[in-house]
């Protein structure tokens, strides 16, 4: 059984009648997945990609049988979609827009919560599990079927290490972006947790990058007891200091953030610190993940 | 987007909170004109969009006009931190018993409104939360439920507060809540919040102001806000907002486009090992033939340019389509720099044929090492 | 505090819900300078604080500038359910394909705000409610969430709408919320909101409003809104709630003063038996000295008064204190009328007293009824 | 065991250092209620009729194992200090306070329902179990102990009927004042429920008004079962009519909110209306209550 994404997952597209939306839904058709239907309040009737198109969500789950979603729909109109798709039902939500406010993503956190819902994003490529589909944008092509894991909080960081493995026929199991924006709607180790319980996957990939305290929370759950071998890239090491003014978030934080202190974190708890990107074939070869 | 202090005063003062008698000078001459309305001694603090302004001696004390003109004349050919001081707030001196810290962010792994505050005001607060953390309290809001004065007075006597100045300090939280919610913001703080040896104005004044309001959010304000990019000093940064990507300066010679931020900072990084970047060009999930020929032109802006490095995956994006505007702008322009192209994803093999169709080197495996190997050889060292 | 009808268009307008081109006038000849600058068909539309006005003809379209004046004319010299008509609103016609209802209470029983749709709007929709009870639909919303777009399209499609009208409509129901929020409204309604014949301003138009603010709430509203006292048109309720006390004028002889509404409400069912209340003033638990002094003052300017009934208990008010009030009133005034008391509970035996030093009958048991007896018998049958 | 008020229930007094509060506070403790502190924000550390301030309500509950709260804080603070109280572990709460905002009242009515506390108000006169205690502002001489219960919209109107009863020496098992505003915290059949299940009372006094459903509601619950004799009197007979306006109340209600729509739903639910408060007294002679 793969993570997130199995036979049983019936795919809607919310603002599927958009150019994006559309476009998508003829990508993630194509590599396979098991889209039912869309959403676009006021396009109800309407079909895209001979798919039904619905008014609400209330009404898409009940013609179509649907349990996820994804979400291409404009940034100020998620926080209602969100509220809506929850109140349905639907219990894993893709979330791929960027630019939604932080206000309303906290709002969007404490409802999924609330809902047991499981939620990723906002702005994430989505999921995608070589072989059996895809909810979101990543470019199939890169992608192979095996038994590494990816998680990565940048969409086309996470093509590259895949496209990497794959150049190697080393295949993933299950490719997860958890979103890229300062809050998210499902953090790090409760990935990690899926993959570490997961029989398909036999070690983990962790693409982080500076900023936030993901990665050194992730470290904590690695250290209390993850027993697959995990890898780790930090991405901005070069970037320019951003001009911090506040002290508030440097107070909640402590000296979390930095690429030093995640890589640090992650060192400790047993992870394998992945300097550059291509390291990662080296990785997989000492620890005979093929 | 960040505010200027005296613009986060203006909206303390909106929702209640006191604060300072004050004017804004642009010259020494306005700065004479309000120290007069107000009464000396004045305080004239720089406005700059940047931290460490205090210690960096860009706020002082005039007690007399002559003293205002030559600490104006002072300030405003200052420079803090790289930036150009125009603005002067001029504001009424309080008498200070103690200062305290209330700020407001949020916590991006719990995903909650975060309020800290702290009896040690000032700008060791950062210190003070690491060596003294007795000295620090905060609470965790249900972003949904909001901030409530009983909430503030509990988390106030954490602190030891008590009598009259628990609940005006509970207030001033309450209403640092508000403008934090109401002005989508990123960080609302006040700090030092002054606690006077008088009675005056209830005995509190917020004599400044930090106030980051959320780009995503700007649009939904309801308050006359400036544009976000008249407050952007690098031009080229600023040309990079108005035609929507996200650009950084940077001091070095090789111009890199990237589709993703973290795509971006992991092409730096290995870029950087071997060769000094100028510039950081992220184009997010929005590209165009139009879009990427604006990005050709903001790249090459940069004087000293030797090549341009371009990785980017279709994905969202048509690169197809972005490969068209690269390609275009080099046959309108005549560019000859060498440029680098790592395109993967949905069309790449259309891609790769444009970029060719333009001179540009393209690399069709996935390790960005292997783009920048080649970028090597066409440039050599630094 | 009720708004007039173009006080709340204005508000829906704030809001950003389409509402028609208008003007206020309080003479015929702004009415023509509005018109004209409307351009003719216009709507004229009598400004009183009552429902029904429509029915009542109090709204006439006008073709011409000779029809308007008449129109207008007559209007000024109307009155609507005894209230004059001062001012008019002059606006555009719409040009109406159908007429939709929205309207926004809390309900009472459940304690939930209480959105109420229906594509039958109009003047008869209560009767719609009754006898077609399909076309109406209604949602109660959870108060702390609030009420998010997709449960107004979820309402709207149960009256069968789609399409661009979904989401039309939706949008405007959820600013009518904010206003229902944003103004603490008991009431927040659009009716009739018109679908218009042509796509101008989205096809949708509210030429209607009612709003009523929660008067416990006006003084914390960010919004300028008129004093209460002002549209208060009878002088002695306005004059009660000056001193702060309910006052309502009636058409009897019996003036009554009462500690609470629903003893007072008793009072009068228990007077209206046998005689007729002139009118009905109820303290509320503030009673001091003075309001009670207030209060004899406030009653007595009622002409033709035979008698008063006071009927007051001491719980949360000290009647003794405003036993003194009624007394005082009594000797500067030299008040002559019988007066009857009946006032139990804390301090009731000083109570007496007091009343009885000023010649007031008091009663000391229990029953309204026997000290209405006790009034009969001092004032004989009306 | 009485309703609301036992020889367990353990009083503060929010607001208790104001006029009217300090007031109330030493006719509860004359009436001989449990009484144990106050609270007022800021003034913690004080005393009142010698009983201990504090600045929050956690501190008192701490304190004095206070489990009920009487409020005497002013309308615009009530919100703020009603979610205090409910987050402090308090189950019985009295909002004396009248001119709340309705939709603070809303707000407080669905924390209340969350929190599983029971709340009476806003303009209640409150709760008063003769011989025990009372919370709230009612003239204790009026009332004396027996057995029938009083529940009453109006708090003036309640001291009414108790008095009439009191002085023909028929006593009262608990008088509870609903509170007067068109939203309450409690509605009229969830009290109702209380003196049913009580074993020391009898029968059962409703003092209602013109407008509203509680008493229609009231209705259905004694015509689903209610054993005790009910006795019915409606305010508001000769009440001029409300210059009515909008017409979102009259469809949620329908005809619901006169004297005459109670009076019948009453009847008609094997209730007795009493025409005139003193009917009362013949009441209980022909049910033979005293």
């Amino acid at each position: 059984m793969s993570i997130l994404i199995d036979d049983k997952t019936r795919v809607i597209v919310q603002g599927i009648t958009g150019k994006i939306g559309s476009t998508q839904t003829r990508w993630m058709l194509k590599y396979g997945t098991t889209v039912v239907g869309g959403v676009t309040p006021g396009k109800g009737g309407n079909t895209v990609e001979d798919l039904p198109v619905f008014d609400s969500v209330e009404e898409a789950v009940q013609e179509t049988g649907a349990n996820a979603s994804v979400f291409f729909v404009p940034a100020p109109f998620v926080l209602d979609a969100f509220y809506e798709t929850a109140d349905a039902g639907i219990k894993l939500i893709v979330v791929v827009p960027e630019h939604i406010p932080v206000h309303d993503v906290i709002k969007m956190r404490a409802y999924a919560l609330e809902k047991e819902v499981l939620a990723l994003g906002p702005t994430t490529p989505g999921i995608l599990v070589p072989g059996k589909g895809k909810m979101g944008i990543m470019p199939g092509s890169l992608f192979s079927p095996g038994r590494v894991g990816i998680i990565s909080r940048s969409g086309t960081l996470s093509y590259e290490f895949a496209g990497i493995l794959s150049e190697k026929d080393i295949g993933q199991s299950a490719v997860v972006g958890m979103g890229a924006d300062s809050v998210i709607l499902t953090n790090l180790p409760d990935i990690l947790k899926l993959f570490e319980a997961d029989d398909e996957t036999d070690a983990v990939i962790i693409v982080g990058e500076v900023g936030g305290m993901q990665e050194e929370k992730a470290a904590e759950f690695i250290a209390n007891g993850m027993t697959k071998p995990v890898a780790s890239y930090i991405a901005g090491r070069f970037s320019p200091e951003g001009k911090c003014m506040g002290h508030a978030g440097a107070i909640v934080r402590g000296s979390a953030g930095t690429v030093e202190s995640k890589c640090e974190a992650l060192k400790a708890s047993g992870a394998e610190i992945l300097k550059s990107p291509i390291e990662v074939i080296d990785w997989t070869i000492k620890n005979d993940i093929h | 987007m960040r505010l200027y202090e005296y613009e986060g005063i203006d909206i303390f003062e909106s929702v209640g909170i006191p604060v300072p008698r004050r004017g804004v000078a642009e010259t020494t001459e306005d700065a004479l004109i309000i120290a007069g309305e107000i009464g000396y001694p004045v305080v004239l603090k720089a406005q700059v969009l940047v931290g460490g302004r205090g210690l960096a001696g860009g706020v002082k004390t005039a007690t007399t006009p002559e003293e205002l003109e030559e600490i104006s004349g002072t300030l405003f050919n200052f420079e803090i931190k790289g930036l150009p001081v125009r603005k002067l707030m001029v504001c009424e001196k309080a008498d200070i018993l103690r200062e305290l810290y209330m700020g407001i962010t949020v916590d991006g792994f719990s995903g909650k409104p975060v309020v800290v505050v702290s009896t040690e005001g000032g700008a060791h607060i950062e210190e003070t939360a690491r060596t003294s953390p007795d000295k620090i309290a905060s609470f965790y809001c249900d972003p949904t439920f909001g901030f409530y004065p009983f909430q503030a007075r509990m988390l106030l006597r954490r602190l030891g507060l008590s009598e009259r100045l628990l609940t005006f300090c509970a207030d001033v939280l309450v209403r640092l809540y508000r403008v934090f919610s109401q002005f989508d913001a990123l960080i609302a703080e006040i700090n030092p919040m002054v606690i006077l040896k008088t009675g005056y104005q209830g005995g509190l004044l917020a004599v400044d102001s930090v106030i980051e309001i959320d780009n995503s959010a700007l649009s939904r304000i309801q308050y006359p806000l400036p544009q976000m990019t008249e407050r952007i000093e690098n031009p080229l940064e600023r040309k990079g907002r108005e035609i929507g990507v996200t650009y950084v300066d940077l001091g070095g010679d090789i111009g890199i486009i990237a589709s993703g931020a973290g795509l971006g900072m992991a092409t730096m990084d290995i870029i950087g090992q071997r060769l000094r970047p100028a510039n950081f060009l992220e184009t997010g999930g929005g590209i165009t033939e139009e879009l990427l020929y604006k990005c050709m032109e903001l790249v090459i802006m940069k004087v000293n340019l030797r090549a341009i490095f371009i990785n980017i995956y279709g994905g969202i994006n048509p690169i197809h389509e972005g490969a068209r505007g690269v390609v275009r702008y080099i046959r309108d322009h005549n560019v000859t720099l060498p440029i680098v192209a790592k395109a993967l994803g949905n069309h790449q093999e259309e891609t790769w044929e444009i970029f060719r169709s333009g001179g540009v080197h393209v690399v069709t495996e996935a390790p960005t090492e292997i783009a920048v190997d080649r970028l090597f050889e066409l440039v050599g060292k630094k």
